[in-house]
């Protein structure tokens, strides 16, 4: 007690968790290199718990793909690469304290992670106090590369603008004109929604009704009465994880989709896995999926990932963090140093290549906001698939003809002096 | 209007009788075992998975039968070896913290041996639709779920009335020093009340997952709905607790219809209501040293 | 007027009929035993004049009052105070703290967050007071749940007389003492009576004890009354010795 | 090295015994030492001001708590919502009012407190394990009043946009930077320890000691239980809020889940863990707690099974705290 975190190391821990029994589940050393040289670190912050669990595994899964890959290779200008990954369980306040933990303790050079909107936001916000690069791997709000963006804060996932543009076409025109919305209650859903309104009203169509669902919501069917009554033509879902799941799920089991055309924004082939078939209908968009049969290095990606991960196909949230930590890899090489403004210049109009980008087209980190120029996968789900052929990718549309110009996103960069 | 109201107080009620059903279980512990048992959700959520895991080979119903008594089973030992160390210690604390723990390590466990991925748990295709297409909401698993809620605790009433385990157990509510000095065993009394609690947990967990799924935090959110019916319906009371399950999900079924913001903090504001007006609840017994 | 009467007061709990039709009245300064059998009724009598549970029929007054339907709170500051058949005390906290807890009460100072050193002094000087009169002093500082019972039972009588009751309300003061405690309790009690001045009941099943301090007796039995006099007047009644001390015997009363 | 500074069953103070006091003075001085000295020594030893700032103020909350749990005997499943309501009072303070932290905090431990003071006589309406039942539930209808109430408090992505500028005394400003907001947070730490043992040692203390042991002798004593759990209740949730004030400050961000019933069971864990019955029983707790979640859960994906073995554990074998188990251990 007079020595409250001296006395620790993280063997110690280990020994005094094999004491009481729980040494089996003490699993994931960290790697370990052999050669003499510092590694360079990146600290990554995603969901290992909580509810958002499910699309951090995948994240993170990308992401130690990506480590070993690089580390494989040589890591990064002849030093070795550790990933350095901590459970933010889809909080903020949890976020920013594994955040600081890995600043003042483990030294790390660099920071990735973030499933949710409100962690990226508390991480970017964290990430500029402490001068360090940031790239968001999973967080959707607008904001933070918009009005809220950061010069040291980069996104590897899209814009809910682009994710509501890649579809909005096709839903508007198959299926009609009026739209309710059952959208989720934070961030990522009032965006979500916030951009479908706009491009709703813009092409003449109505908003009948809309409801707020909080996160967590078990039993939608009271919202379902609603949507019933407005009898709207589009029944748009901006839902996410286990809430879309659930919605979706009562409303085959209502008959509702066989009525309205249900679709929506983000769908994610975790949530598509946790749906019975009954469910698997509507359309959606996918941020990227591992089925390209025409782009080249996909289908060896896929491969190596299964090699790695029996069974586990690579979804969306493993690309982000494998990209994300490529990207940071590149941009490090290129500006020869791993101070944190300098890899940022270099990280500005940063393409990934195709072996990375996974994708056709050359997407990049777009120097005026910093958000990845990524494509986005339109198509609706397949009412009789089986894991993993659950979705149809209907169109490949390259990002920059989705995003907003830069001029309109609201984001002005401002470096340090 | 009128219609919608309707269909939200129809909708309501039938949310409540699953309210209902959870409450009975975590009733019956609160009542014998004196244990405000926090890791009910989380036994809600490893009945479910145990059914899951069951489904492939016993189909539905088997799982809807094997699969709580298994969770039971996993009850019994928790009941053996640690709750039962703490009836002796009469500050309630103890049996809180130590089912908040057990809650905390059922759901870590859940998520190490069944992923974090959410998982479909597949019921009959006869009950997955709708019986009407006017009266859309009341589809067949909604009403198996109210018939499952209406057998189950009718089930249990007449266990406690009939039986002799369920007449002890019902006097031990009442009064445990005194049936204890009647030569009852209340050790075992207390263990198989709690077995009972934990499959009714069960039941409840994997009609749950039909209508939701799966994942390792589904018990998280039903807890609180269970524990506002207690409050509300009378802590102590078997059947207060019944109402009290309808009752909230009948003013959360309403207030959806004018104010669906509100459907969640309105089975609060009841129970606050309550609490001013009537605090022992609907049908809880005044005690002047509880 | 006498000082508390009960005037046809019974009790019933659901069917079952605890008490029934009892009239009694109890002078200034007596010193009165309530026996009888067990189950005849004398700790719900107690709980009914100390406002534990009110009567279902009848009226109980104190010094003139009305005190039916007074909660045990008000009671207590008319002067009402009883002690339990099984020893009600702090167990964890010392006899002193014990004490303390009751003088601070008896004060008046309960709602006070801190208090003068005059204040501090005077609760000081009245603790040692009491342990002075209940004769504790030498185990002021143990700690009341490693006493022996009889020692307890003086701590919970120091506590009442803190409050320097009227009426003071013993719930078989003796029970599972050994007879060195017992005669320090009745001690006790003749000299809280005598000295202080404390009007008392108390239940009591050593009828030595009963006989030989008790001013009046009131035998119960089945939740009625079944006598009322002086020891040697309910000695000599013939329907108390036929119905309690005839079949259960003097020795197996207890 | 805080073992000997308080009794072993109560803060309650004893008759003087020879060497006692000079013992508990000096302890409760190398205390104060130690703590004062923490941004020194804490970073030579591989932590950070921070992490001392969170420990400090989950222990600040665990003893205020602690009155009403381990000194007056009711079990509060819910005092997150307090801690939350000053974390929320003073986020929103300074986004919308002030840039004085200190004008916020006084405002947010207002506001919690307020709340406690006039939900304390609903919740002690009840006791034991029906009081428990009554105060989780208040609690949750904050909880989701602020995950709903969206247009204030931010709902599911909580409260941003404020942060911590420095004290401005008249002729001083007091940076707000880890090292100053640590000093900040002891300053309040000791001042509320300095209150809650005054009262503890006054006869208002005494009374709500004699409730937890026997609430029944002291309503035959004439004394009106209920009224005193509801000022224990008041008092501990002043406390509390103040705590989730510093909270706010500490993180410059709030969010629902510092309203919690799992945040109020870390609260009781700590208290029990460290010895419920200690005057420091809480700020060991809170020490122990904090630390081992810290280390924990970045060496394992389990740390949740860990945190509920510490639950598990410590109710079966130290059900009187860590503080509790030595004390007992040097009397025997």
């Amino acid at each position: 007690m007079n020595n409250p975190s001296g006395s620790f190391d993280r063997r110690n821990v280990l020994k005094a968790g094999a004491a009481v029994g729980v040494a089996g589940l003490l699993a994931t050393p960290k790697p370990t290199w052999a050669a003499s040289e510092k590694p360079i670190k990146i600290g990554m912050i995603d969901p290992i718990t909580s509810i958002f669990a499910a699309l951090g595994h995948s994240e993170i899964k990308g992401a130690k793909f990506a480590e070993a890959e690089i580390n494989k290779k040589g890591g990064i200008m002849g030093r070795p690469l550790q990933l350095i990954v901590e459970d933010g369980a889809g909080s903020p306040g949890t976020s920013i304290d594994k955040a600081a933990r890995l600043v003042s303790r483990d030294k790390i050079d660099f920071l990735i992670g973030a499933v949710n909107s409100a962690s990226a936001l508390a991480l970017s916000q964290f990430a500029n106090k402490h001068n360090l690069l940031y790239v968001c791997t999973g967080g959707h709000v607008d904001s933070l590369t918009g009005k809220d963006c950061h010069w040291n804060t980069f996104r590897t996932c899209s814009t809910t603008w682009m994710l509501t543009a890649g579809d909005f076409e096709t839903l508007f025109k198959k299926f009609g004109k009026t739209w309710y919305f059952i959208t989720t209650d934070y961030a990522f859903g009032h965006a979500e929604q916030a951009d479908y309104i706009t491009q709703l009203k813009k092409a003449g169509g109505k908003v009948v009704g809309g409801a707020l669902a909080p996160v967590g919501t078990t039993d939608f069917s009271s919202y379902l009465i609603d949507v019933k009554a407005k009898k709207p033509k589009v029944l748009c879902l901006l839902l996410a994880g286990d809430d879309q799941v659930n919605c979706m799920k009562q409303i085959s089991q209502f008959g509702i989709d066989k009525e309205i055309a249900v679709g929506g924004a983000l769908i994610e082939l975790e949530e598509l896995q946790a749906l019975p078939q009954a469910a698997l209908y509507g359309w959606w968009t996918m941020e990227w999926y591992w089925k390209q049969p025409k782009t080249p290095h996909v289908a060896e990606f896929v491969k190596a990932y299964l090699a790695k991960y029996p069974g586990q196909y690579p979804t969306a949230r493993s690309w982000f963090g494998y990209a994300s930590v490529y990207a940071i890899k590149l941009a490090v090489e290129r500006a020869k140093s791993i101070e944190t403004l300098k890899v940022v210049k270099a990280m500005e109009g940063l393409v990934l290549p195709p072996e990375i980008a996974l994708q056709p087209g050359t997407p990049a980190y777009r120097a005026e906001d910093h958000q990845l120029m990524l494509s986005m996968f339109p198509g609706h789900a397949i009412q009789t698939g089986k894991y993993p052929n659950l979705f149809e990718v209907s169109a490949i549309v390259p990002g920059a003809q989705l995003a907003l110009p830069p001029a309109e996103t609201g984001c002005k960069i401002k470096y340090p002096a | 209007m009128g219609l919608i109201l309707l269909f939200n107080a129809f909708n309501g009620l039938i949310q409540g009788a699953f309210y209902a059903l959870m409450a009975l279980g975590l009733a019956l512990i609160l009542g014998l075992n004196n244990t405000i048992n926090f890791a009910q959700g989380a036994f809600m959520a490893l009945a479910a998975y145990f059914a899951f895991t069951l489904v492939p080979y016993t189909g539905f119903w088997g799982a809807l039968i094997a699969a709580p008594l298994l969770a039971g089973v996993i009850g019994f030992a928790v009941e053996t070896v640690l709750v039962r160390r703490l009836y002796s210690r009469k500050d309630p604390i103890y049996t809180l913290l130590l089912t908040f723990g057990l809650a905390l390590i059922i759901q870590d466990m859940i998520r190490t041996i069944w992923g974090a991925q959410g998982k479909p748990l597949a019921i009959p295709g006869f009950l997955n639709h709708p019986l009407s297409n006017t009266y859309f909401f009341l589809t067949g698993y909604r009403l198996f779920v109210v018939a499952v809620a209406l057998i189950g605790t009718g089930a249990l009433f007449a266990v406690l009335r009939f039986t002799r385990i369920g007449i002890r157990i019902r006097a031990g509510n009442a009064d445990l020093e005194t049936i204890s000095a009647l030569g009852v065993n209340i050790y075992l009394l207390r263990t198989a009340n709690f077995i009972i609690g934990i499959v009714f947990a069960g039941v409840a967990g994997i009609l749950a997952a039909g209508q939701l799924g799966l994942n390792p935090t589904m018990g998280d959110a039903l807890i609180m709905p269970a524990f506002v019916a207690i409050v509300v319906g009378g802590v102590g009371s078997l059947v207060g607790s019944l109402l009290g399950g309808l009752i909230i999900g009948l003013a959360s079924g309403i207030t959806t219809a004018f104010f669906p913001a509100a459907s969640e903090v309105v089975i609060y504001v009841i129970m606050g209501i309550m609490l001013v007006v009537r605090p022992r609840g609907l049908l809880g017994q005044e005690g002047l040293f509880e | 007027m006498s000082f508390l009467v009960l005037d046809s007061v019974g009790r019933r709990f659901g069917a079952l009929r605890a008490l029934s039709d009892i009239s009694l009245s109890v002078e200034s300064g007596e010193l009165r035993a309530i026996i009888g059998p067990n189950g005849a009724g004398k700790t719900t009598l107690f709980n009914l004049i100390s406002g534990f549970f009110p009567p279902t029929e009848g009226n109980i007054t104190f010094e003139g009052a009305p005190i039916t339907a007074v909660n045990p709170t008000e009671l207590v500051h008319r002067g009402i105070i009883r002690t339990f058949q099984i020893t009600e005390i702090f167990l964890s906290l010392t006899v002193y703290e014990n004490l303390r807890i009751a003088v601070e009460t008896a004060m008046g100072l309960n709602l006070r967050p801190w208090i003068s050193r005059a204040q501090r002094a005077a609760v000081a000087e009245r603790i040692a007071e009491l342990a002075a009169i209940v004769r504790i002093e030498s185990k002021l500082h143990r700690v009341a749940g490693e006493l022996s019972h009889g020692d307890q039972r003086v701590v919970e009588i120091g506590i009442v007389l803190a409050k320097s009751p009227k009426l003071l309300l013993l719930d078989e003061p003796t029970a599972g003492m050994g007879d060195e405690e017992t005669r320090h309790m009745t001690d006790l009690i003749r000299r809280l009576n005598k000295e202080q001045h404390i009007t008392m009941l108390f239940v009591e099943h050593d009828m030595a004890i009963v006989f030989g301090i008790a001013d009046r007796i009131t035998v119960l039995d089945n939740g009625k009354m079944l006598a009322e006099g002086n020891a040697a007047e309910i000695a000599a009644n013939p329907r108390v010795q036929s119905a309690y001390l005839g079949d259960a015997g003097l020795g197996n009363a207890a | 090295m805080t073992m000997e500074i308080a009794s072993a069953r109560t803060a309650v103070a004893k008759p003087p015994a020879p060497g006692l006091i000079s013992r508990r003075v000096l302890g409760n001085v190398a205390l104060g030492l130690v703590l004062l000295a923490v941004p020194f020594w804490l970073p030579l030893v591989g932590g950070y001001t921070d992490l001392a700032s969170r420990v400090l103020i989950y222990a600040l909350a665990a003893m205020g708590l602690n009155l009403l749990l381990g000194f007056t005997g009711g079990l509060s499943f819910g005092h997150a919502a307090y801690f939350g309501l000053g974390a929320y009072g003073v986020g929103l303070m300074l986004k919308y009012e002030t840039h004085s932290i200190l004008l916020a905090l006084l405002v947010g431990t207002l506001v919690g407190g307020i709340a406690a003071t006039l939900l304390g006589p609903i919740a002690v309406r009840r006791r034991g394990i029906y009081f428990a039942m009554i105060t989780i539930a208040i609690g949750q209808m904050f909880y989701f009043l602020a995950v709903r109430w969206n247009s204030l408090t931010g709902g599911e992505d909580g409260l941003t946009g404020f942060s911590r500028h420095p004290i401005k005394l008249p002729g001083l400003t007091v940076p707000m930077g880890s090292v100053g907001f640590f000093y900040l947070v002891l300053v309040c730490f000791g001042a509320c320890a300095l209150l809650l043992w005054t009262v503890l040692n006054s006869p208002l203390g005494h009374t709500f000691v004699g409730i937890r042991e026997n609430y029944k002798r002291l309503i035959f004593l004439g004394v009106r239980t209920k009224r005193y759990l509801a000022i224990s209740f008041a008092i501990s949730g002043f406390v509390v809020a103040l705590a989730g004030g510093l909270n706010a400050l500490l993180d410059n961000f709030t969010s629902p889940n510092t309203l919690n019933y799992t945040l109020s069971g870390d609260f009781l864990i700590i208290a029990v863990l460290g010895g419920m019955r200690n005057f420091w029983g809480p700020l060991a707790g809170a020490v122990i707690f904090i630390l081992v979640r810290d280390y924990v859960s970045s060496i394992t994906d389990n740390w949740m099974t860990v945190i509920g073995l510490i639950f598990v554990l410590s109710v079966l074998f130290f059900p009187l705290g860590i503080l509790g188990f030595f004390n007992r251990k040097s009397a025997s």
